[in-house]
């Protein structure tokens, strides 16, 4: 429970961007020993809290008050010094240098000024990893692992820093039910530590589950703060979403489909034997016409592979693909898009946005790239594809002139999402697309997955989170050690504990 | 000018043929390529065999190549210093190889002349003082005032530096004589032709044009003439090198002066190798031979000009 | 109006050209002589003409994230081909000859210009590396041509585009003008702007939005070897002769600068070729400045290095902010492009 | 059961990324390799150690340079001003000494200092006002050159017995000499070397060329680091612009022009990535000895003028594509 006495207050802290107020006179407090959840839409402003707080901004107002004392951190090093340590909505890490010295660096051991010891680093590394289930090779570049590793060691670091206040921001968006739980373990241990913990998530069980209290944002406003406890997720969501729609209810009707009909017809995509060593081994896979097929498995265990190979952002080594009843070679995401196959990848920073460019241009990109330069998108069309698109995924804020670069995370994969959708693909492959997505959102893009389904659109569904993928697919796929070692249709009869039986045993069933 | 090689053949037997290493500064004129081409000639047409290089304008690279010949043993060095100074270590080097050096095209700057057995080339304050002095005496016994610009050689440049130091210092008696402006052309005739567009917007009467080149000069020309004015007559050229197509501007009377520096010492220097390697003395400065053109003897001498 | 992006590059501009009229109150005189403009400002403009045209290229190399440092020796290249192939007709007026020296030379600095491009982008080597490689061997190459002389041509077809005159204006500036005015419509019409810019702003991105990105990167070297091409023929033709040595020195520099001046990030991404053209402007007005003021030749140096500090700073919204505190004590987060983040309303064609 | 099991096949494959960062290195110094076997099977005397020796000696002044340009080039930036604080730097050291009269032992550290802090003028500049490296440094480079034509146009020879005398010792090697020169940015090179392996500015240098914004978040400190960089270049421009002054005992303000290019392309060539982030010090080391090798073949050659070029070009384009080509396979 916590002390009556916060740690971190702050108070009326008010952060303006050029055109868009992103806080406005919001209160926060943070006792010692609680798990304080953070919540609020995509772009409700609570990343830009935390980056306030830790002097990745300054505000225009506010003061915050750390353990007593007013403070004004002019950089986030000033905050990690003065005990705030912090986990960054996107992996903040540098990944050209190798695990361990992402985990050490600004705090290697010294010894009469030189670093003196690599080895006791890369011990003391494995060590903390290991503390979240993770056994890697600590001396590879941080890029070399996919981006759920890299969450796990930016936590890894933050929770090392010895502090008095960690901040996650996002921490779990990519991490599957497993390593949630590892993650909680350790957030339980800091608690019982009396570390005060700030954590922001969308999924609302994680938040009931490990928090002890809220702060609720909307639109840059403090709605509130409760305990969590005391208020239900409707309330919880209402208060959100500043309406009483009730998006959960809505969420749970979200309907569970079979069509059985589908499997006779001819597949749009049909994949033999594809794989590419160290990649994933040799898979089939068949996609049908307004099928909706979930990859299940752990992390690292190949999904995001399979889509690449099946994308051409990757190069297969082995293997056929016919789409369309005619065998192709896809030797590039050109010849992919070419036959009306999308994807959207997991890593929306590197491998998605185009950050100095506009929400507009963003959602262009793919449509204009696939017709070549010389046919430009009639400007009044393309006025009106952004417009609908910003509009049915509720972009925030609203002007397609933004630069990406400055959305909120959740919007900034929703610019993403429309990129993909006016290209009308006949198979869209989605790799992790409701990361970072708010419970409104996030029913609204399951919504838009099953209604292009039942247009005719073929959708390749990848997803940390087990109920969603079963939710809306067909037929799940699970892989384990990059490999697909079964496919089993979503009858009446497949539950997630099914899958995760699969996925530990092995082999389909 | 010289003989197309009849020296004697005879230090040039098969084996003990003289090998002469020549570090070149690099080929960043006609006028060097010039200089270039008349000491392989007259390498070949004298029987020594030339060792070349070419330093790209950079110091260490002509030091290198210094360096290389010393461990190449060759039996004379030759080259013309990129700039004057900082030459004392690795002519030391050679000194102590026991190899002979021979300066050419500009001197070096060093109190131990030990280092290098002779000096052949052009004085380039003298070259200044020349142009100075037709002018001096172009305008002899008028008292209105001449307006002179100057189009000055690159920054730091020993030409440059020296050029616009004689003919400054042979001025300076005459309070008639005024340098209403002075800017690098950076030896070019781009950068002349601009510079000297830029003259002609700001002063309204200019009356002699001194150029540190031909190549600068040859571009203030057509801004002369852009400009509607007539090169040679409405304003006065004085220039310095005595290339092909300064000649030919002369004929055309549109250079009213050019100042040799002549860039053919091939055959000379091919001499003073063969004395040297012989153990003859030879004097210390030798000073290549250069005129003064002017508009009445440049028809004559322009067919003659092989650069 | 402070929030345009070439608000600060033309503040700059029109206080250089206003400095000359402290030293030469005439300095914006134009008048007429034997048919066509003359002053200083149509000067600037002129000799200005080969700089734009090289900054233009830069600025589509630089979208894409690259760099092109060949264009100097480029230049050179071209000059010397025009003039060895002109100096050899017996009718050196002859319009047909010219012509085809004219095609020779940005034929043969297309060619350089995609061997810069297949450089980069098909054997993936670092730009800067890459056109090094011609930077440095370009000049070899123009001189091998000439036999390291200086070709003087009399051929005034030739003369023309780079000092002749079309309705009482520069040739040079016409030609330069229609380059830009063609890119930029092209830039901004089709879409090439925007895949160019995306290409520089994440190439793995657009990698898989499945943008041609080698095709396009191999056309933008090749365009800019073109456009260092045509202003080596103007830089040529303006003093009827190929100088395989000096024709476009440091060019590349000046050049770079132009497209920085001009708003474009070095990084890659969004570009502005109104904002090169100011830039080259600007710069052609410092030298001109330093002329009209008699900046003495060993300052020159140092008068140019103030005002590229000066423009830069201006420039840098991180500057006004910290200096002027227009917008407060605001601390945007450093965009690691360091481009500033200002509306572009002028990129998209609306 | 969310343990994560490791398959065996690509835990081997992981050993072998985590190597991968040494591939670039690797390549060059095998291209470096088969090019002096090259030179050596082609002409007499160039497997001689002593040219081996000139060309380190030779080329003192640009690896102490380059070793500068290493840290800004992996600290995601660049600095054009080297060369010509190289030539500030041995102008100083002439006028100072010749003109004014002082004694070396004052001059030398005072003109380190002098580049030291205008090394950190222009990396703050850089960091604080975010202006492009490029250009910060380009002013630099303009700014440090004009202010050599301000002390003189002309060069200027010094004849302080230290220079000369200093000029002509060789440190002993067997049979073979070296010059303390030689000495002098070797121990550079080692101590960079330590410096970016074994200290955290070092290792923030590398942060910072992974991801800026990323080494800000995790809390490091960007703005120090950054001025720190671009402050090491330029003492060792002005470091290797003393080394210089031995060289040739004058100062002249032409000097080193176009050098900061040979040090980029010595730096980039030893495999450093010009985003940042990546590469080793020892590379750059390699990088300028292609280049001093590359000097010595066109030397033993004896090509003729514009030749010259044409084949630094050509062999440059050769080193780079080999690099390119044995280094693309492996990864
Ligand atoms: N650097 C910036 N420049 C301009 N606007 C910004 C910037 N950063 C954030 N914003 C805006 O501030 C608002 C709040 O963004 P913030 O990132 O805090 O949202 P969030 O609550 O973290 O959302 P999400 O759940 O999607 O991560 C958004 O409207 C966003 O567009
Ligand atoms: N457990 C692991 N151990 C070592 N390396 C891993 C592990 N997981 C992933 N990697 C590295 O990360 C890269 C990407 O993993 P991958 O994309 O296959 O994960 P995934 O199945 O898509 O799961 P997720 O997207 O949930 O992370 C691989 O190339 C691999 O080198
Ligand atoms: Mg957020
Ligand atoms: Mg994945």
């Amino acid at each position: 429970m916590p002390d009556p006495q916060p740690i971190l207050q702050m108070k009326g802290i008010t952060k303006e961007f050029p055109g868009v107020t992103a806080l406005a006179g919001v209160d926060f407090r943070l006792f010692p020993g609680e798990v304080h959840a953070l919540m609020g839409e995509n772009g409700a402003g609570k990343s830009t809290l935390i980056k306030v707080l830790t002097g990745v901004y300054q505000a225009e107002a506010g003061v915050a008050v750390l353990a007593g004392e007013r403070v004004h951190f002019s950089s986030p090093l000033k905050a990690q010094q003065a005990g705030v340590s912090t986990v960054y909505q996107e992996v903040n890490l540098c990944p050209n240098l190798s695990v361990a010295e992402n985990i050490f660096i600004g705090r290697e051991p010294r010894f009469l000024g030189l670093i003196n010891n690599y080895p006791e680093m890369r011990r003391r590394s494995r060590e903390l990893l290991a503390r979240v289930d993770l056994d890697i090779d600590v001396t590879a570049p941080l890029a070399s692992y996919s981006l759920a590793i890299q969450q796990l060691v930016a936590i890894v670091r933050a929770v090392d820093i010895a502090a008095k206040v960690v901040i996650l921001d996002e921490p779990t968006s990519s991490l599957d039910a497993g390593e949630v739980q590892q993650l909680f373990r350790v957030m339980r241990r800091l608690k019982e530590d009396g570390v005060a913990l700030l954590f922001v998530s969308h999924f609302l069980e994680q938040i009931y589950e490990i928090s002890d209290r809220m702060t609720i944002l909307r639109n840059g406003r403090l709605v509130g703060e409760w305990r969590t406890d005391e208020l239900s997720r409707i309330e919880l969501v209402s208060k959100m979403i500043g309406t009483e729609l009730s998006v959960l209810e809505q969420l749970e009707e979200a309907p569970r489909r079979q069509l059985a009909s589908l499997a006779r017809q001819e597949p749009f995509l049909q994949a033999t034997q594809l794989g590419k060593t160290g990649l994933v081994q040799p898979f089939d896979l068949s996609i049908h016409r307004g099928e909706v097929v979930g990859l299940a498995g752990l992390l690292g265990s190949g999904r995001t592979e399979v889509a690449r190979l099946i994308f051409g952002a990757d190069r297969a080594e082995t293997g056929t693909i016919v789409i369309d009843g005619t065998p192709q070679t896809v030797k590039t995401p050109r010849t992919a898009i070419g036959r009306n196959i999308a994807f959207l990848p997991e890593n929306r920073t590197t491998e998605g946005l185009v950050g100095d460019l506009s929400v507009r241009e963003n959602i262009i990109l793919a449509m204009q790239a696939a017709r070549g330069w010389m046919r430009p998108v009639p400007p009044r069309r393309r006025d009106e594809l952004v417009a609908k698109y910003i509009e049915a995924l509720s972009i925030r804020p609203a002007d397609p002139d933004a630069l990406v670069r400055n959305l909120s995370g959740g919007n900034q994969q929703k610019v993403l999402l429309a990129r993909w959708l006016i290209t009308q693909p006949k198979l869209l492959i989605l790799d992790e697309p409701t990361r970072g997505i708010d419970v409104g959102a996030k029913a609204e893009i399951q919504r838009l997955v099953v209604s292009l389904a039942e247009d005719g659109m073929s959708v390749l569904f990848i997803s940390a989170e087990l109920e969603e993928v079963l939710r809306l697919s067909h037929k799940v796929g699970v892989l384990r050690d990059r490999r697909l070692v079964a496919e089993l249709a979503n009858d009446e009869s497949l539950t997630a504990d099914r899958i995760m039986q699969t996925i530990a045993s092995g082999e389909g069933s | 000018a010289c003989g197309d090689g009849t020296q004697d053949n005879d230090a040039g037997g098969a084996d003990d043929k003289i090998v002469l290493g020549f570090a070149q500064v690099g080929a960043e004129s006609g006028w060097r390529t010039a200089n270039t081409k008349s000491i392989q000639d007259s390498a070949r047409a004298a029987g020594i065999e030339l060792q070349f290089s070419d330093a790209q304008q950079k110091q260490e690279n002509q030091i290198k190549a210094i360096r290389g010949y010393i461990q190449q043993k060759v039996d004379v060095i030759a080259f013309s210093p990129v700039v004057n100074t900082g030459w004392d270590p690795v002519l030391k080097e050679a000194k102590a190889a026991g190899i002979p050096v021979i300066l050419t095209d500009r001197a070096v700057d060093s109190t131990d002349t030990s280092l290098y057995v002779t000096f052949i080339g052009s004085d380039f304050i003298v070259e200044g003082q020349r142009a100075a002095d037709w002018l001096i005496k172009e305008y002899e016994g008028k008292t209105e005032p001449v307006n002179i610009v100057e189009l000055q050689g690159s920054p730091g440049a020993a030409p440059a530096i020296d050029r616009k130091k004689g003919f400054g210092d042979a001025i300076a008696a005459n309070p008639n004589f005024k340098i209403i402006a002075s800017q690098t052309g950076e030896f070019t005739r781009a950068k002349g032709k601009e510079v000297m567009t830029a003259f002609l917007q700001s002063n309204p009467d200019i009356d002699v044009l001194y150029a540190h080149n031909d190549d600068m000069a040859l571009g203030a020309i057509q801004a002369i003439e852009e400009a509607g004015k007539k090169p040679g007559t409405d304003i006065k050229i004085i220039s310095i090198d005595g290339v092909k197509d300064a000649f030919q501007a002369m004929v055309d009377g549109k250079i009213n002066v050019v100042v040799e520096c002549n860039p053919l010492l091939g055959p000379q220097l091919m001499e003073l190798v063969q004395k040297v390697v012989k153990g003859e003395t030879v004097e210390k400065r030798i000073l290549t031979e250069e005129g003064v053109f002017t508009q009445d003897q440049a028809a004559a001498a322009l067919p003659s000009r092989q650069y | 109006m402070t929030r345009h992006r070439l608000f600060w590059p033309v503040l700059v501009l029109v206080v250089l050209l206003l400095g000359n009229l402290i030293e030469k109150p005439d300095f914006f005189a134009i008048r007429i002589q034997d048919g066509h403009l003359y002053g200083s400002v149509i000067d600037i403009l002129r000799f200005g003409a080969p700089l734009m045209l090289v900054a233009l290229g830069m600025t589509l190399v630089i979208a894409t994230g690259g760099i092109d440092l060949s264009v100097g020796s480029v230049v050179s290249i071209a000059g010397a081909v025009a003039c060895l192939h002109i100096s050899r007709q017996a009718d050196q007026n002859a319009v047909s000859g010219v012509l085809l020296a004219v095609a020779m030379a940005l034929g043969v600095t297309l060619l350089f210009g995609a061997f810069n491009g297949v450089m980069v982008s098909w054997i993936g080597i670092q730009p800067i590396i890459a056109t090094l490689i011609l930077m440095v061997a370009g000049r070899g190459i123009a001189q091998l041509i000439m036999d390291g002389q200086i070709i003087t041509i009399n051929s005034a077809p030739y003369k023309w585009i780079g000092a002749g005159w079309l309705l009482t204006l520069p040739a040079a500036v016409l030609i330069a003008l229609t380059m830009i005015g063609i890119t930029a419509l092209i830039m901004r019409r089709s879409a090439l702007g925007l895949l160019l810019e995306s290409v520089g702003g994440n190439a793995e991105a657009s990698r898989l939005v499945g943008i041609r990105a080698r095709s396009l990167v191999l056309l933008v070297y090749a365009v800019s070897g073109l456009c260092a091409g045509l202003a080596g023929l103007m830089i040529s033709s303006n003093v009827s002769s190929a100088d395989g040595n000096n024709a476009g020195l440091l060019i590349e520099l000046d050049a770079i600068l132009a497209v920085v001046i001009g708003g474009t990030a070095l990084t890659g991404g969004r570009f502005s070729i109104g904002g090169t053209v100011i830039g080259a402007l600007v710069i052609q007005t410092l030298s001109t400045t330093v002329y009209t003021l008699g900046v003495p030749p060993e300052t020159t140096l140092i008068f140019k290095a103030v005002v590229v500090t000066i423009v830069c700073l201006l420039q840098s919204p991180a500057f006004r902010s910290k200096v002027f505190g227009r917008w407060g004590p605001r601390r945007t987060p450093p965009p690691s492009s360091g481009s500033p983040s200002e509306p572009t309303s002028e990129k998209v064609p609306a | 059961m969310s343990t994560l099991t490791t398959p065996t096949g690509t835990r081997l494959a992981r050993v072998f990324t985590g190597r991968q960062r040494y591939v670039p290195i690797l390549a060059t110094a095998g291209v470096l390799l088969l090019m002096w076997i090259g030179g050596s099977l082609t002409y007499d005397n160039f497997a001689d150690l002593q040219v081996l020796l000139n060309v380190f000696k030779d080329n003192a002044f640009l690896l102490v340079l380059a070793v500068g340009m290493t840290f800004v080039i992996l600290s995601g930036g660049i600095d054009l001003s080297v060369g010509s604080m190289l030539a500030l730097s041995t102008m100083l050291c002439a006028w100072l000494i010749t003109e004014e009269g002082w004694s070396p032992g004052a001059v030398i550290p005072l003109v380190l200092v002098v580049g030291a802090v205008s090394g950190s003028a222009m990396g703050a500049i850089i960091h604080f006002f975010e202006v492009p490296p490029f250009i910060a440094t380009l002013a630099g480079m303009f700014l440090a050159r004009g202010l050599c034509y301000v002390i003189s146009t002309d060069s200027i020879r010094i004849s302080h017995p230290f220079f000369t005398d200093t000029a002509n010792t060789m440190v002993p090697l067997g049979d073979y000499r070296i010059d303390p020169s030689v000495v002098t940015s070797l121990i550079v090179v080692a101590l960079a070397f330590v410096v970016l392996h074994y200290t955290r500015f070092g290792r923030n240098v590398y942060a910072i060329g992974g991801n800026e914004q990323s080494a800000l978040l995790m809390g490091l400190p960007v703005a120090l680091t950054k001025v720190g960089v671009y402050a090491v270049s330029g003492l060792c421009a002005t470091g290797a612009g003393v080394l210089y002054t031995f060289y040739t005992g004058a100062g002249y303000s032409n000097t080193g022009i176009g050098m900061e290019l040979d040090a980029i392309a010595a730096v980039v060539i030893g495999g450093t990535l010009l985003t940042g982030g990546s590469g080793f010090v020892l590379g750059t080391v390699l990088g300028v000895l292609v280049f001093g090798v590359i000097q010595t073949i066109i030397q033993f050659e004896g090509l003729l003028s514009w030749w010259t070029r044409i084949a630094v070009g050509a062999l440059l384009l050769l080193f780079i594509v080999l690099q390119r080509v044995i280094g693309a396979r492996k990864t």
